[in-house]
C-alpha cells in the first residue's frame, strides 16, 4: 500500500450548470512532486480551491495525512500543514514584505525571533530580501509571485500546492525556484504543482495528472503522458514538450 | 522570420534616456530604445522595469526625464488615449479584458478611436478569421471565457485599433501550451501585415524564435541590445538574465 | 478666555444657548430674535437696566447648541465660565433637558423662552424657569376652542410626529377631544420622514370632521400638501406648532390659508401696556422693523424672558457682575415676581407639575386668512374674528 | 518608512520631556482652566477615543462600519436604563454597557461580517438606523421622551463617594478611558502579531486564510472589541449628559464624525484618530467662538474635508510625519488639473 | 377587515411614492455601479434642486416645471466639474478609495447643506406650481395626485433614457468599459475624464430635477437632503448595486412597503421596517432582490 498524504475521492464542484470538477479522484504520495496540467478552464484552480477549503464541494471527500478534512476551513488546513498559493498573486499590499511573512499564523509555538529569522532566510533565498521593508504594493509581478511562495513556506507545510508558480517568472529565477522546490522536496515536503510551462513540468514533476473539462483524464510519468494523443490534442498542441533547443 | 526588410513605412517608436518610476521610487534609469521592423523583444528579470518601460511608451506612467518619439511626433507628455490615436496599441500584462462587456463589445471598444464604420466591420471579420473560436462567443460576457480565450479577445481587441505598432506585455503568461502557440502565431500574423511588435516575454525560448531584435533590461538599465544572433556570444548575460 | 468673568464689568452679561444649526435651527433663530429684540430695545430706549441709580447695558453672548443636547450643555457651561449673570434658555426640550442640570450644578438662574415639553417642569429644576406654558396646556385649550365652533364637529382624527414635543401636543389634543365627548377616529404617531399620502388616505377613509396634528412646521406643510393632492377635505385642520409663522406660510404656499393653529400670543391680541413694549402691536412693529418678520409667540416668549430678568435685576438692585449670593437671591425674586408685559402677566408656578413654568397665559385659536395672516377665532371670549368654518374644499379655493 | 512606534522625534529636544510635559498638562487640565475647558477637554478625549474605536475596525481591519455609533448609543442606553429605569448605580450601568454591547456586537458580527466593502458599510448603517428606530418606539428606552439619569454622589457606586461628581470627575473618567483605548490599540495593533493578522485580512482575506489566519474569528474579535470601546464611552457620556434620547446618542452623525476624524487624522495609524479627533471636535465646538453665531462653519468644515481628502489622502498624520511634503501636494494638484481636461 | 377603497388608494400611494424614489434611484444607481462612487451628496442635490425650484419658479411664472431645463443644464455642468474631483480621490495609490469617495462626498454634502442654510436660512420654501395641483380621481379605484404621477413618469422616462444611452450607444459602451477598468479603457483611446464627467453630470442633472419635483410635491428645506440620501441607498440595495433595470422594482417594493406598513401596521414602524428590510436583503441577497446587481469593491 502506498503512503498517500493527500487523497480526493469523487470530488465534485459545480458552478450553476457548469461542473468545474467532475468526480475527481486523485491521490498524492508523501514526498512526491505531482504536476497538474490541463487546458485553460479545465478545473485545476477549482480543484485547489475545493481541496484547500475555499469552496465547499458538492460531492466527494478529501483526506489529508490520514484524516478526513472535507469542508474544513482553509486556515485550519493551513495550520494542519496544507499550504497553497494563488494563481493570481495576492500580496498584502499595505504591509511590508517582511510583515507579509510574519502575518502567517501557525500552531507550532515558534517564538517571534524564530519567525523573524525564518522569514529572513526565506526572503534571502528568494532574493527579495533587499526589499523586505518596502510595501508590497510596489513589487513587480514576478516579485509578487516570489513573495507568494515565500509566505506559504512560512507555514512549514507538509504539502504545498502551487498554482502556476512560474508563470511570468524570469527563466533564471524560475530555475532557482525549481531548485528550491527540489531541495524542500528532498527534505520531505510534498508538492502539487499546476503549471503550463512544460519545461518546468518536465524537470519538476515525478508524476503528472491531466485535467480536461473538469475531469481527471490521465495520470502517469510526464514522458508517457506527453506522448498521449488525447493530451497532445487537448493541451499541448503543436509544441513538442521536449523541444528545448534555443533558436539562436 | 518575416517583415524585417527595413522597407516598412511604420514610424519608429523610440525612447531616449527615459527615466521614470512610482512616487519617489525611480525604476528606469535612462533607457534608450528603438522599435524595429518585425518583433522587438524585451527580456529581463522580474522587477527590472519592463512593464514600467512599456507603460512609459503608452503614456500610463509619466516620464520624468528623456524623450519618447514616434516617427516625428513627440509623445513624451502625451496621454494614453492620445497615443492610441497615433497608432500604438497595447496589450497590458494580464490581458485586461472588460469582463462584464460582451466579446463583441470588447472588440468594439478596441475600435473606439476608429470612426470609419466599414473599417470596423472589416477588422472584426479579420479578427474572427484569426480566432474562429470567438465566432460563437461574440454575445457572451468576456469573463465567462477561459483564460486562453480571454487572451484571444485582448489580442483581437488590440488589432481592432488598426495600429501599426503593438506593445504586448507577456501575452503568453498563463496560457496552455497550445494557446501559447496560437498567441505567437498571431504575433507572426501582425508582423506579416507590416506591423511592428514590441514584445515582453518570460517565455524566452518561444519568443526568441520570433525576435528580430532583443533588449535585455536589468535594474532599470539596458544591459544588452542587438539582434538575437549576437546573444549567443553573451553567455554570462544569458545565464544571468535568461536562464539559458 | 476661560478664567471667570472678570470682576470689573459695567454691563449685564447674559448667556444664551440656542440652536443655530442642526435640525432645530428654525426655532433657534426665532428665540435668538426674541432675545436680541429685548436687549436692543432696552439698550436703545433706556440705555440699559437701571439698578441703584446707575444704568447698565445688556449684552447677550450666544453659543450654538447645534441642536444636540451635549453641545447645548457645553454651550451653557461656556456661558457660565465666561461669567454670565444669567442664562437665556435654548430652543427645544431636548437641549433644555441637558442644560438644566448644568444650571443646578452651578446655581445659575435660567429662563427659557421656548421650551414647551411638560417633562422639563416635572423634573423640578430649582434654577430653571419658562415663560411659555407647556404644550399640554396649549394643545388642550386650543382643541377645546375649536370643538366649540358651529356646526359642532362629531369626530376628529389625531396625528402626531414621534418626537417629545409633538407627541405631547397630539396627546393633549386627543385628551381634549375625549373630554369633550367627541369621537376620536384614530390617534396615530409616525416619524418625521414619512410619506403623508398614507397618513392622509387613512384619515380620509375615516372621514373625520376635523384633523388635529402635532408636529413642527415641515410636517404641517407635508400634511396639507398631501391632503390637497388627494382631495382630503375635513372641515378644518388644527396644527401646532408654528402655523402662524413665515416658514409655514412660505412652505405651504397655496395650501396654507384656512389652517387653524394654536398660540398664546399674537400681535393682534387685545392687550394694552407692559414693561418695555407698550402693546403687542408695538412689539410686532419693532420686530417688523428690526427683522422684517412678524413675531410669533415663541419669539414673544423669548423677549418676555429677557424682560422678566430685567425686572428681577432691578428688584435685586445689585450692580453687575452678580455674585453667587446675588444669583441665589435672584431665584427667590423670580419665584415671587409678577411682570406685566406685552406678552402677558408673567408669573411662575412654585409647585406641582408645572413647577417654575409660567402658565398665566391665554391660549388662542388662530386661523390663517387668504393672505396667510392669522386672526384669533377662539375661544369665544378672545375671538376677534369669525372662523371660516367649515373651511372650503381644496378645489373650491 | 516610519516605524510602527509613534514618534515625536521630529520635535526639538528630548522626546521624553515632551511626553512628560504632555502628561502633566493632561492631568492638570481641569484644575488649570476651569469647568468650561474641562468640558471641552473631556469632549475631545471622548471623540479621540471614539475615533480610535472606529479606527480599529475601519482603519486596521478595513471594514467600513457605518453603524458604529449605534454602540455608543447602546452603551448610553444600557447605562440609562440601569440608572433611570432600574435604579442601579453608574458602575452597574458601565458594566452592563460592556456586556450588552459585546453581546449585540457578537450576534451582529456573525452574519454581517461576511459582507465587505460598500455592502458592509450600508448593512451596518441600516442596522444602526433600525436600532435607533426601535429605541424610538420602545418603552424601556423612554421612547421618544428619552431618559433622565440621576447624577449625584451616591449614584456612582451606590454609596456616597468623597469627591464631587463634577466636570473634573468626568474629565478624568474620559482621560482614563481614552488612555486605556490608546494603550490597547498600540499593544494589539502595533506591537502584537495580532495587528499583522488584522492588516492581512484587510488586504486579502483569502490569502490570509490560506496562511493559517482564522479570518472570521479575527474580524469578529476586532469588531466586538471596537464596539465595546464605543459603548463604554457611551456609558460615561450618558451619565455626564444626564439625558439620553435616541435622536442624540443614536444619531448617524456620531458615526459620521468618527469616520471623518479617523480618516482626516490618518486611517490605520495609532495617532491619526488623535489628531483627527482633536481637530474636528475643536473645529465644530469652537467654531461659534471664532465665527460668531452663524452656520457658516458648516460649509467651511465641508470644504476642509474635501481639501484634505483631495490633497492629503494619508491624513494629517501623513503630513506631520513628513510622508507628504510640498512636492507631493504640488504633484497632486497637477494630476488633479489634468483630470479637468474634459474636451 | 380590509376596506377596498382604502386598499387600492394605498396601492396607488405606494406606487407613486415608488415613482419618486425611482427619480432618485436611477442616477444614484448609475453613479454607484458605473462610477463606483458611493455618493453621500445625492440627497443634497435633491435639496439644491428643490431650492432652485423655490427661487426660480416665481420668476418663471410660478411654475416649477419651467425650472427643470435650467436645473438640467446647471447640474450637468456642475456635476461634470465635480466628477474629476471624485475621480481624483478614488484613484491613485490611495489605500481606501471607497472610503475616500464616501468621505469626499460627505464633505460636499456638508458644504451644500451648510451653504443653503447660510444663504436662505432654515425656513421651508414652497416650490410653486399651478399646473400640477390636485388629483385625478378615478371612481372605484382612487385618486392620483397629479404632481406625483408626473414625477413618477419623469423617473421612469429618465431610467429608459439612461438605459438606452448605456447599452445602445458608443458613449455608453465607453462608460461601461471605464467602470470595468479605467487604465485599460484609456489604452483603448477613451478619454475617461470626459465620459466619467458625462455620466456624473447626467446623474446630477437627473437628481437635481428630481429635487424640483420633490419640492413641488413636498416643500424645499435645507435639512431635507438626508432622508433622500437614505432612500437612494435603499434603492440601490434593493435594485442590486449598479443594476439599472432593478430600480423600478425597487421603487415599487419600497413604496408599497412603506404605504402598507404605515396604514396597516403602524406609522411609527415604517422606518424601522424599511431599515430592517435593507439589512436583511443585504445579508440574504447582497446583489439585490433580483440578484442581478454587482459592484466591484
Ligand atoms: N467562482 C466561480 N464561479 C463561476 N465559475 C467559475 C468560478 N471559478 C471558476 N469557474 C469556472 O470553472 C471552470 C474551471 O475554472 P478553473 O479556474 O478551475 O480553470 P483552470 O484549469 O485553473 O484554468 P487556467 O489554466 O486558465 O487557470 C472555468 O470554466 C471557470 O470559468
Ligand atoms: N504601481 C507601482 N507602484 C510602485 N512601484 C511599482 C509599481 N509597479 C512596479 N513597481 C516597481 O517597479 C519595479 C519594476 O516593476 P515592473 O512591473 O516594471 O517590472 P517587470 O520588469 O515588468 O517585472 P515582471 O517580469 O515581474 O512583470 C519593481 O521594483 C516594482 O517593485
Ligand atoms: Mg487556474
Ligand atoms: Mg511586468
Amino acid at each position: 500500500m502506498t503512503d498517500d498524504i493527500l487523497r480526493t475521492t469523487d470530488l465534485t464542484k459545480r458552478f450553476g450548470a457548469l461542473t468545474a470538477n467532475d468526480e475527481i479522484s486523485l491521490s498524492v504520495e508523501r514526498g512526491e512532486i505531482r504536476g497538474i496540467i490541463g487546458p485553460n478552464g479545465s478545473g485545476k484552480t477549482t480543484f485547489f480551491n475545493t481541496v484547500t477549503g475555499f469552496y465547499q464541494p458538492d460531492g466527494g471527500s478529501v483526506h489529508f495525512d490520514g484524516e478526513e478534512v472535507t469542508g474544513w476551513e482553509p486556515h485550519r488546513l493551513a495550520r494542519r500543514g496544507l499550504g497553497r498559493t494563488f494563481q493570481i498573486v495576492s500580496p498584502f499590499k499595505n504591509m511590508t514584505v517582511r510583515q507579509n511573512m510574519l502575518a502567517v499564523q501557525t500552531d507550532d509555538g515558534r517564538s517571534r525571533e524564530e519567525k523573524r529569522d525564518r522569514a529572513g532566510e526565506i526572503l534571502e533565498f528568494l532574493e527579495i530580501d533587499h526589499i523586505a521593508d518596502n510595501e508590497a504594493r510596489g513589487m513587480s509581478g514576478g516579485q509578487q509571485k516570489l513573495l507568494e511562495l515565500g509566505r506559504v513556506l512560512m507555514l512549514d507545510p507538509e504539502v504545498v500546492m502551487l498554482d502556476e508558480p512560474a508563470a511570468g517568472v524570469n527563466p533564471a529565477l524560475e530555475s532557482r525556484i525549481m531548485d528550491h522546490i527540489h531541495e524542500l522536496n528532498d527534505e520531505g515536503t510534498t508538492f502539487v504543482v499546476i503549471e503550463h510551462d512544460m519545461h518546468v513540468m518536465k524537470t519538476l514533476a515525478d508524476s503528472v495528472s491531466v485535467f480536461d473539462s473538469g475531469s481527471h483524464i490521465a495520470q502517469g510519468d510526464f514522458e508517457d503522458v506527453s506522448q498521449d494523443d488525447a493530451v497532445r490534442e487537448a493541451y499541448l498542441g503543436g509544441t513538442t514538450a521536449e523541444d528545448d533547443e534555443v533558436p539562436i | 522570420m518575416s517583415g524585417g526588410d527595413g522597407s516598412s513605412d511604420v514610424p519608429t517608436l523610440s525612447a531616449i534616456g527615459v527615466e521614470a518610476g512610482y512616487d519617489r521610487h525611480q525604476v528606469l534609469h535612462g533607457i534608450t530604445f528603438e522599435s524595429r521592423d518585425g518583433v522587438t523583444c524585451i527580456f529581463g528579470p522580474n522587477g527590472s522595469g519592463k512593464s514600467t518601460f512599456l507603460k512609459t511608451l503608452n503614456g500610463i506612467v509619466p516620464v520624468w526625464d528623456g524623450t519618447i518619439t514616434y516617427g516625428d511626433v513627440d509623445l513624451t507628455e502625451a496621454k494614453p488615449e492620445d497615443i492610441v490615436t497615433h497608432g500604438i496599441a497595447t496589450l497590458p500584462q494580464g490581458g485586461g479584458i472588460f469582463g462584464s462587456l460582451s466579446v463583441e463589445e470588447n472588440l468594439n471598444v478596441g475600435a473606439f478611436t476608429v470612426d470609419d464604420a466599414d473599417a470596423i466591420v472589416e477588422r472584426k471579420a479579420e479578427v474572427l478569421e484569426v480566432f474562429p473560436a470567438l465566432e460563437d462567443k461574440l454575445g457572451q460576457k468576456a469573463r465567462d471565457l477561459s483564460g486562453g480565450q480571454q487572451m484571444m479577445v485582448s489580442l483581437g481587441r488590440a488589432m481592432m485599433t488598426g495600429a501599426d505598432t503593438f506593445l504586448l506585455d507577456e501575452p503568453s503568461a498563463g496560457l496552455a501550451p497550445r494557446l501559447v502557440d496560437d498567441a505567437f502565431g498571431l504575433i507572426e500574423r501582425l508582423v506579416d501585415r507590416g506591423a511592428q511588435v514590441v514584445l515582453i516575454e518570460q517565455n524566452v525560448r518561444a519568443a526568441l524564435r520570433l525576435a528580430d531584435y532583443v533588449y535585455i533590461l536589468a535594474e532599470g538599465e539596458v544591459q544588452f541590445h542587438g539582434p538575437p544572433e549576437d546573444l549567443s556570444e553573451e553567455d554570462e548575460l544569458m545565464e544571468l538574465y535568461l536562464g539559458l | 478666555a476661560g478664567l471667570g468673568g472678570g470682576s470689573e464689568r459695567d454691563y449685564f452679561k447674559l448667556g444664551a444657548v440656542t440652536s443655530l444649526s442642526g435640525e432645530l435651527r428654525f426655532g433657534g433663530e426665532v428665540t435668538q430674535r426674541g432675545y436680541d429684540l429685548w436687549a436692543d430695545t432696552i439698550n436703545e430706549e433706556q440705555g440699559g437696566i437701571e439698578v441703584g441709580g446707575e444704568t447698565y447695558e445688556v449684552e447677550i453672548e450666544y453659543a450654538d447648541a447645534q441642536s444636540t443636547p451635549s453641545t447645548g450643555a457645553d454651550a451653557a457651561s461656556q456661558m457660565i465660565n465666561d461669567g454670565a449673570d444669567a442664562i437665556l434658555g435654548p430652543y427645544s426640550s431636548n437641549v433644555t433637558l441637558a442644560v438644566c442640570p448644568i444650571m443646578e450644578q452651578n446655581s445659575m438662574p435660567h429662563i427659557s423662552g421656548s421650551a414647551e415639553s411638560p417633562q422639563i417642569w416635572q423634573e423640578g429644576f430649582e434654577y430653571s424657569f419658562g415663560t411659555i406654558p407647556t404644550v399640554s396646556i396649549i394643545g388642550n385649550e386650543a382643541t377645546s376652542a375649536l370643538l366649540n365652533l358651529e356646526p359642532q364637529p362629531e369626530s376628529v382624527y389625531v396625528t402626531a410626529v414621534n418626537e417629545p414635543f409633538s407627541v405631547a401636543t397630539g396627546e393633549a389634543m386627543r385628551a381634549a377631544a375625549e373630554e369633550a365627548g367627541i369621537t376620536v377616529e384614530n390617534y396615530e404617531e409616525f416619524p418625521r420622514d414619512t410619506d403623508y399620502t398614507n397618513v392622509v388616505s387613512a384619515a380620509q377613509n375615516a372621514d373625520p370632521d376635523l384633523h388635529l396634528h402635532g408636529g413642527h412646521i415641515g410636517s404641517h406643510v407635508d400634511l396639507v400638501n398631501a391632503a390637497e393632492q388627494l382631495g382630503y377635505n375635513p372641515d378644518g385642520f388644527l396644527m401646532h406648532y408654528g402655523v402662524n409663522t413665515g416658514s409655514y406660510r412660505d412652505g405651504a404656499g397655496d395650501q396654507g390659508p384656512y389652517t387653524f393653529g394654536a398660540t398664546v400670543w399674537i400681535p393682534g391680541v387685545d392687550r394694552s401696556g407692559g414693561v418695555l413694549f407698550d402693546s403687542p402691536q408695538a412689539y410686532a412693529d419693532a420686530s417688523q422693523s428690526a427683522y422684517d418678520t412678524a413675531p410669533d409667540y415663541t419669539q414673544a416668549g423669548s423677549t418676555a424672558a429677557g424682560i422678566v430678568f430685567q425686572e428681577a435685576f432691578k428688584e435685586l438692585g445689585s450692580a453687575p457682575p452678580l455674585t453667587q449670593d446675588d444669583k441665589d437671591e435672584l431665584i427667590g425674586i423670580l419665584e415671587e415676581i409678577e411682570v406685566n408685559t406685552f406678552y402677558g402677566d408673567v408669573a411662575f408656578e412654585t409647585e406641582g407639575e408645572y413647577y417654575h413654568n409660567n402658565i398665566n397665559t391665554q391660549t388662542l385659536l388662530v386661523q390663517l386668512g387668504e393672505d396667510g395672516s392669522p386672526s384669533i377665532v377662539g375661544p369665544e371670549e378672545s375671538a376677534t374674528a369669525e372662523a371660516n368654518y367649515p373651511v372650503p374644499a381644496w378645489d373650491e379655493r | 518608512m516610519t516605524g510602527p512606534v509613534p514618534s515625536l522625534d521630529r520635535l526639538p529636544g528630548e522626546p521624553r520631556y515632551w511626553y512628560a510635559g504632555l502628561a502633566v498638562l493632561l492631568v492638570a487640565w481641569p484644575l488649570l482652566f476651569g469647568d468650561f475647558w474641562a468640558r471641552i477637554g473631556l469632549g475631545a478625549l471622548m471623540w479621540i477615543g471614539l475615533a480610535q474605536s472606529w479606527n480599529m475596525i475601519g482603519g486596521y481591519a478595513g471594514y467600513l462600519d457605518f453603524g458604529h455609533g449605534a454602540y455608543f448609543g447602546i452603551g448610553a442606553f444600557a447605562t440609562g436604563i440601569a440608572m433611570a429605569q432600574l435604579g442601579y448605580p453608574f458602575v452597574v450601568g458601565f458594566v452592563l454597557a460592556a456586556v450588552v454591547a459585546a453581546t449585540v456586537a457578537y450576534l451582529v458580527a456573525v452574519p454581517t461580517l461576511r459582507l465587505t466593502g460598500a455592502y458592509f458599510a450600508i448593512a451596518t448603517w441600516a442596522l444602526a438606523e433600525s436600532i435607533k428606530q426601535a429605541a424610538l418606539v420602545t418603552g424601556i428606552t423612554g421612547g421618544t421622551f428619552g431618559l433622565s439619569l440621576p447624577r449625584s454622589s451616591e449614584t456612582f457606586v451606590g454609596v456616597p463617594v468623597p469627591f464631587p461628581i463634577s466636570e473634573a470627575f468626568f474629565y478624568y473618567a474620559m482621560l482614563v478611558l481614552c488612555l486605556a483605548t490608546m494603550a490597547l490599540t498600540y499593544y494589539l495593533f502595533e506591537r502584537h502579531e495580532f495587528g499583522y493578522r488584522v492588516k492581512a485580512l484587510r488586504d486579502d482575506q483569502d490569502a490570509a486564510e490560506s496562511l493559517g489566519i482564522d479570518t472570521t474569528r479575527v474580524k469578529r474579535q476586532v469588531y466586538v472589541l471596537s464596539c465595546v470601546v464605543a459603548a463604554l464611552f457611551g456609558a460615561v457620556h450618558a451619565w455626564y449628559i444626564v439625558y439620553v434620547h435616541p435622536n442624540d446618542v443614536l444619531a448617524p452623525i456620531i458615526t459620521d464624525r468618527m469616520v471623518i476624524m479617523a480618516l482626516l487624522g490618518g486611517l490605520g495609524t495609532l495617532t491619526g484618530p488623535v489628531v483627527g479627533g482633536l481637530l474636528v471636535f475643536l473645529l465644530e465646538r469652537l467654531s461659534s467662538v471664532f465665527l460668531g453665531s452663524t452656520t457658516f462653519y458648516l460649509p467651511l468644515i465641508g470644504i476642509l474635508i474635501m481639501i484634505t481628502v483631495l490633497f492629503a489622502p494619508s491624513g494629517i498624520i501623513g503630513i506631520l510625519r513628513g510622508e507628504v511634503d510640498r512636492a507631493d501636494v504640488r504633484e497632486n494638484v497637477k494630476e488633479l488639473g489634468e483630470k479637468f481636461d474634459l474636451l | 377587515m380590509v376596506d377596498i377603497g382604502l386598499f387600492t388608494q394605498i396601492v396607488i400611494n405606494g406606487l407613486l411614492l415608488g415613482g419618486i424614489y425611482v427619480t432618485i434611484g436611477v442616477g444614484f444607481s448609475l453613479a454607484f455601479g458605473v462610477l463606483e462612487v458611493v455618493d453621500f451628496a445625492v440627497g443634497e442635490y435633491v435639496m439644491v434642486g428643490a431650492f432652485m425650484g423655490a427661487v426660480l419658479a416665481p420668476i418663471l411664472g410660478s411654475e416649477g416645471v419651467f425650472v427643470i431645463p435650467i436645473v438640467l443644464v446647471v447640474f450637468f455642468g456642475v456635476g461634470a466639474l465635480i466628477q474629476p474631483l471624485i475621480h481624483h480621490v478614488t484613484t491613485g495609490d490611495r489605500p481606501h478609495p471607497l472610503l475616500m469617495g464616501l468621505v469626499f462626498t460627505f464633505g460636499l454634502a456638508t458644504f451644500l447643506r451648510g451653504s443653503v442654510l447660510t444663504i436662505f436660512g432654515p425656513n421651508n420654501q414652497d416650490v410653486p406650481s399651478s399646473l400640477l395641483t390636485g388629483g385625478v380621481t378615478i371612481p372605484g379605484i382612487g385618486t392620483f395626485p397629479v404632481v406625483r404621477t408626473v414625477t413618477a413618469v419623469f423617473g421612469v422616462t429618465g431610467l429608459l433614457v439612461f438605459m438606452y444611452y448605456l447599452y445602445r450607444t458608443r458613449g455608453g459602451m465607453a462608460i461601461r468599459a471605464i467602470a470595468e477598468d479605467r487604465t485599460n479603457a484609456r489604452l483603448m483611446g477613451i478619454n475617461i475624464n470626459r465620459y466619467q464627467s458625462i455620466a456624473y453630470g447626467a446623474y446630477a442633472a437627473l437628481t437635481g430635477s428630481a429635487g424640483v419635483f420633490i419640492g413641488m410635491t413636498f416643500t424645499a428645506n435645507p435639512g431635507m437632503g438626508l432622508q433622500y440620501t437614505a432612500f437612494a441607498f435603499f434603492m440601490v440595495v434593493l435594485a442590486g448595486m449598479g443594476y439599472l433595470p432593478g430600480v423600478i422594482l425597487a421603487g415599487i417594493v419600497l413604496g408599497l412597503t412603506q404605504s402598507f406598513t404605515a396604514v396597516y401596521i403602524s406609522g411609527n414602524l415604517v422606518l424601522l421596517v424599511l431599515f430592517a428590510i435593507i439589512y436583511v436583503v443585504l445579508l440574504v441577497s447582497p446583489a439585490g432582490i433580483l440578484g442581478k446587481g454587482e459592484w466591484a469593491t
